[in-house]
């Protein structure tokens, strides 16, 4: 299969989605003729326009409520917010009112819109630029939640995200953007909720987020030489979370390490081990670990901001001390 | 009623008649919708909060006399007269407030979240601020479609001093959104008077701060502020973009229905506006002008009564929404 | 000792502390002459004017983003936000600014701030007037999260906030706010990160939050007579989390539950189960339970507001059946 | 400094000549120091980002002449020069760019998180919006502590269409905050113009908008700005309330360093703006006036570039923060 950077698939996804469905916009700074901070939209603008690749002043939380105005009356935004940091500023339009206005018209309104950008640390763009926030998003009613690890979930899920009435947060972690990899070509969704396995292995179950998921797959070469066969899982969405193929695959090995490099506290990891417990507490070798961020802010020097987030020694080290457990 | 409520604009002779008599009966279906509330809030027949809009009817009126029933609304916590007025009936927002499953938000969200999709009242919110933005959003839409509808925000003096009143009103102006953006300046927020929350006392005249068209009407003259409607929807719906129209108006009851309403007003002042009812204004005219007879509107009044006692009794009788329900529809298609 | 209602008794702690501390002054809707719309400053305008009492238009995020500023530059300012649902408008600066700042400045710099609200459902509020949000701000390191549960520890915690030199959130449920208790006079600080145990018993362990401890307390009425004897554990502040109290119950009662109205996916009860899972493993007789409201915003009806929230009833058959498990 | 600044805005003659001298040096310093970043983030020396503000001197320095060491300053990611001004050494900067421990914030925030409150820097932010607020409300502490002090935001164009702006000058309006907000109009939010977000171009008098002073001056003529900085300045301390101050400059690097600047900016446009580079055209008149000789001047600049040579080797040779330490001062007294 041809090969293509995540960004690109991304927009492969949403290029598709825009020729097929004329009430498709996006909004954001920059992603009109500059094409976006991280070529979200190259191309577009000579193909649409400015009243479907809108700039905005810089008013993230009024851009989103507009856009959620916007969803509720025909079309289908498209909020490209570049740094996942920034829509802080619009917290009480995603939670008090896109995610609540399905629910409080009964389903008579829908909202199908899509707030995309991205996450993560790892390029010293510091404490404003590096955040990821998808425990959050996760943990309220009425958001999906997508963090693709691989440039063929850019697509699926983005495709995916397009084509439901929901609204979702497509958060592309930032040292994903140019890992290259096999994308379908034409239409091709990725399903909510269904995770991926991204090997195959016995001796334990990994599930590992967004980057985390490269990060472990790394760390997962030296292991086997040692013996070690994890079995890494994609959650893919984490919101739905596909508990299902966690506990299948908690099953077969006995032990879950969860590698999540946002902060620990009520993340994704607690739900995992939460959950794992309540319905599969028998299956369990060892207690369910967690592999998390340093619980404080992200800094931007390089030495320090490597000790903040899980690097592919710690996540051996975590898969090591589990498995001897 | 478009075209009605254009010639009310225009003065009460000939053709302007049927238009202010129609506004006429909007508002005093408001008024008695709202007092069966207030009443209904003393029976303890509505278990949460209850924002009336007496002394206010003539912005709701007013405006949504000059939309379609496909344009669209958005409002806030004192939304009552704005659903009214844009088509929802008095038995599903009453039975909203009781909160049973045939209000129009089937009993989930009460005063402050009347959602009636149907007739183009797409939201009210207990937070103060989203309907300015939402309202322009809608306005997006309506352009990128290509209609010719109008997309409507009614709110308070307080949220002209918060941020979605600043960028709501910049990306309509610079996007020239079909949008009427309606500040009902009651002169206080709860307690607080916007000469407190605001040095600057003109809301309208911000109008033009953004780059868009503003005008302040005397909110409790119904004919003013449908004349202002008609000219701002009429500039939206031939792609003109945006206005704002300040409306001085007073609430006339406490901010919510079994708050204490002391302190914070002068006698005075309440007399001076109770002497401006709007209702009251617009009889006078009716009658001086010969529109209307006296017994005509005493007529209208007796009728008006008649139906809001019915949808109070359909409110009242109607069920209590199913509990295992209630966990529907926090996505769709569920 | 003289009994306070909560809301005199967290207003005791603001009153003696404004007088200790001239740098001390609240800002909110309605909180100078009126006197708060919950009480919270009944009096002290006339004591202490305008500028220490400072009423402001309804702009959250703007007054809280001053706030900061304040914070930074010598003074102590109180948020009294009214509802905790209002200042999802301020989340940016309550995680970008207020919970970083003493971080990034490397301590040269501090942020004594208070944000006190009200949380909870059960007064047929609705939706933008219910939520309770504690699990997604103890998940952002840098800020204090205080929820007490009876009006000595909204004093004792108030208190402690007020002489702290850290963001803290203080957080009081509406349905608590007229409860009686005793309160001790004069000042009374409760440390942030000290559990309460509300109950002793041995057959398990109950930590529930806010409103839940009263109406698992309550629920424990009809148990006992059942036989059924549990602990219940009032964790105070849920930033920091005082895990030794409940592993020390833990390993007495073999068993958990944890009692938390607000949504579960990624919520202290989940942080609960993970840490216990992690600490306590061997001691566990059964997997860790979680009673949460339902995932779905708060309706307004009674009858669906009910449903949407842990009733003492629901409270006594999760008891039940942990303890049957 | 605030007196020989005051004198400088008064003009060049007698008393105002070491004003504007130092406002050069200050400019020159600012520069040197910018162009030694431009090519130590060429060298890769600068982990992360770098936004230059080559070309915009003439605000910080301007502005800076007027305030106390016990004045605060609140920024936003151009914070290099208000920095500088404010007293930050070339020193801690580069080294807080390079990430090294001797930065003014450990190594902890690079070119947008610069923190240096022993000099009244409190910081610089990644986020478009804050300062705004955060200036208000170091305002209202230095208010409440009954001081004479000051408090000052710097943002760009790009803030104006941001709640924040609006929120924050209005609490400061309506409640006489000493505040000064400095709008440093570069005409573009990275790529997007000023004129395209918004339709009204006029910032300065947007003031008045919630009742306070507010004026437009040519943010290249330092003297200018000096000279608005030193009223506004005063109207603050002696308890006049805030001001509103909107600098006309431009930006001559690209948005950051490393980023792509083409398409967007005509030629034209950015000769005529080189043409007005405020250091040359100061220069000019400093010559032209007789204050001070090329030689003078040449001196200065040697001197200047000396400095920040060893700036930079300082910068260059400290060491890396360790990485344990960076779990440290997530709360105080940690
Ligand atoms: C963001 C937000 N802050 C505070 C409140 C609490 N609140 C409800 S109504 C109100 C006053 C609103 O005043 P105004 O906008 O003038 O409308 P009015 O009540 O006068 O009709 C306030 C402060 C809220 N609902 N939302
Ligand atoms: C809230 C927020 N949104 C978006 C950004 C991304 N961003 C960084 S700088 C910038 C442009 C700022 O323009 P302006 O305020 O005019 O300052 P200038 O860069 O021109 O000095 C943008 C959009 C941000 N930092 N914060
Ligand atoms: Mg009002
Ligand atoms: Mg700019």
């Amino acid at each position: 299969m041809r090969e293509l950077t995540y960004t690109d698939a991304a927009r492969e996804a949403l290029a598709e989605a825009m020729r097929r469905d004329p009430t498709i916009f996006v909004v954001g700074e920059g992603i009109g003729k500059r094409g976006g901070n991280f070529n979200t939209t190259a191309g577009l603008y000579d193909l649409y326009g400015p009243e479907r690749l809108r700039d905005t002043p810089i008013c993230e939380r009024g851009f989103i409520g507009l856009c959620a105005g916007a969803a509720m009356t025909g079309t289908r935004p498209v909020v490209d917010f570049m740094f996942a940091d920034f829509i802080l500023d619009a917290f009480g339009e995603v939670v008090n009112q896109i995610a609540k206005i399905q629910y409080m018209s009964s389903g008579r309104i829908t909202m199908p819109i899509v707030l995309r950008g991205c996450i993560g640390a790892g390029s010293s763009a510091a404490t404003h630029h590096s955040g990821s926030y998808y425990p959050v998003y996760a943990h309220f009613p009425g958001l999906r939640v997508a963090v693709p690890a691989t440039p063929a979930d850019a697509k699926g899920l983005l495709a995916t995200a397009l084509r439901g009435d929901d609204p979702v947060l497509f958060l592309e972690h930032k040292n994903l953007l140019a890992t290259k990899g096999p994308v379908p070509e034409g239409e091709h969704c990725v399903p909510f909720g269904k995770a991926r396995i991204a090997q195959e292995g016995k001796d334990l179950t990994v599930v590992a987020i967004a980057l985390m998921v490269q990060k472990t797959l790394k760390a997962c070469e030296d292991l086997e030489r040692e013996g070690i066969a994890a079995e890494v899982i994609d959650p893919r969405t984490v919101a739905p979370l596909d508990m299902e193929t966690i506990l299948a695959s908690l099953r077969k090995t006995g032990r879950l390490l969860v590698v999540d490099e946002t902060f620990g506290p009520c993340g994704i990891g607690a739900e995992i081990a939460a959950r794992v417990m309540e319905e599969a507490f028998n299956e369990l070798d060892a207690p369910v670990r967690r592999l998390n961020g340093r619980h404080a802010p992200i800094p931007y020097s390089p030495p320090l901001e490597s000790a903040a987030v899980p690097q592919v020694a710690d996540i051996a080290r975590a898969i090591r001390d589990l498995v001897a457990e | 009623m478009d075209s009605d409520a254009k010639a009310a604009g225009a003065g009460l002779r000939g053709a302007g008649a049927p238009g202010a008599v129609n506004l006429y009966r909007t508002m005093l279906l408001i008024r008695r919708c709202e007092e069966q509330l207030v009443r209904a809030y003393a029976l303890g027949l509505i278990p949460g909060p209850c924002h009336s809009c007496i002394g206010q009817e003539a912005v709701a009126a007013g405006v949504c006399a000059n939309l379609r029933p496909d344009d669209v609304v958005f409002s806030t916590h004192r939304g009552h007269g704005h659903a009214l007025a844009k088509g929802v009936t008095p038995g599903e927002l009453m039975a909203e407030l009781f909160g049973r499953v045939t209000g129009c938000s089937r009993g989930r969200g009460g005063s402050m979240h009347l959602f009636a999709p149907e007739v183009g009242l797409m939201g009210t919110s207990g937070i103060v601020g989203p309907c300015v933005l939402q309202a322009a959003g809608a306005g997006y839409s309506l352009k990128l479609l290509k209609t010719d509808r109008v997309s409507v925000a009614f709110f308070g003096d307080g949220a002209v001093g918060n941020g979605a009143f600043h960028e709501g009103l910049n990306m309509a102006a610079i996007w020239g959104l079909p949008v009427v953006f309606v500040c009902e300046n009651n002169l206080y927020a709860t307690e607080v008077p916007f000469a407190y929350a605001a040095k600057n006392p003109d809301v309208g005249g911000r109008g033009r701060v953004y780059g868009m068209p503003g005008v302040t009407v005397d909110g409790n003259d119904v004919l003013a502020v449908s004349q202002a409607a008609s000219e701002a929807a009429g500039r939206a719906r031939s792609g003109c973009g945006p206005t704002l129209i300040e409306c001085r108006t007073y609430r006339l009851r406490p901010h919510a229905e079994g708050m204490r309403d002391g302190g914070y007003r002068t006698q005075a002042e309440i007399d001076e506006w109770k002497a401006r009812d709007p209702i009251a204004m617009l009889r006078r005219r009716l009658v001086a002008d010969g529109v209307a007879a006296e017994d005509e509107l005493e007529g209208m009044d007796a009728e008006v009564k008649a139906a809001i006692g019915e949808a109070f009794e359909f409110a009242k009788g109607s069920p209590w929404p199913d509990p295992a329900a209630g966990a529907r529809f926090v996505f769709s298609g569920e």
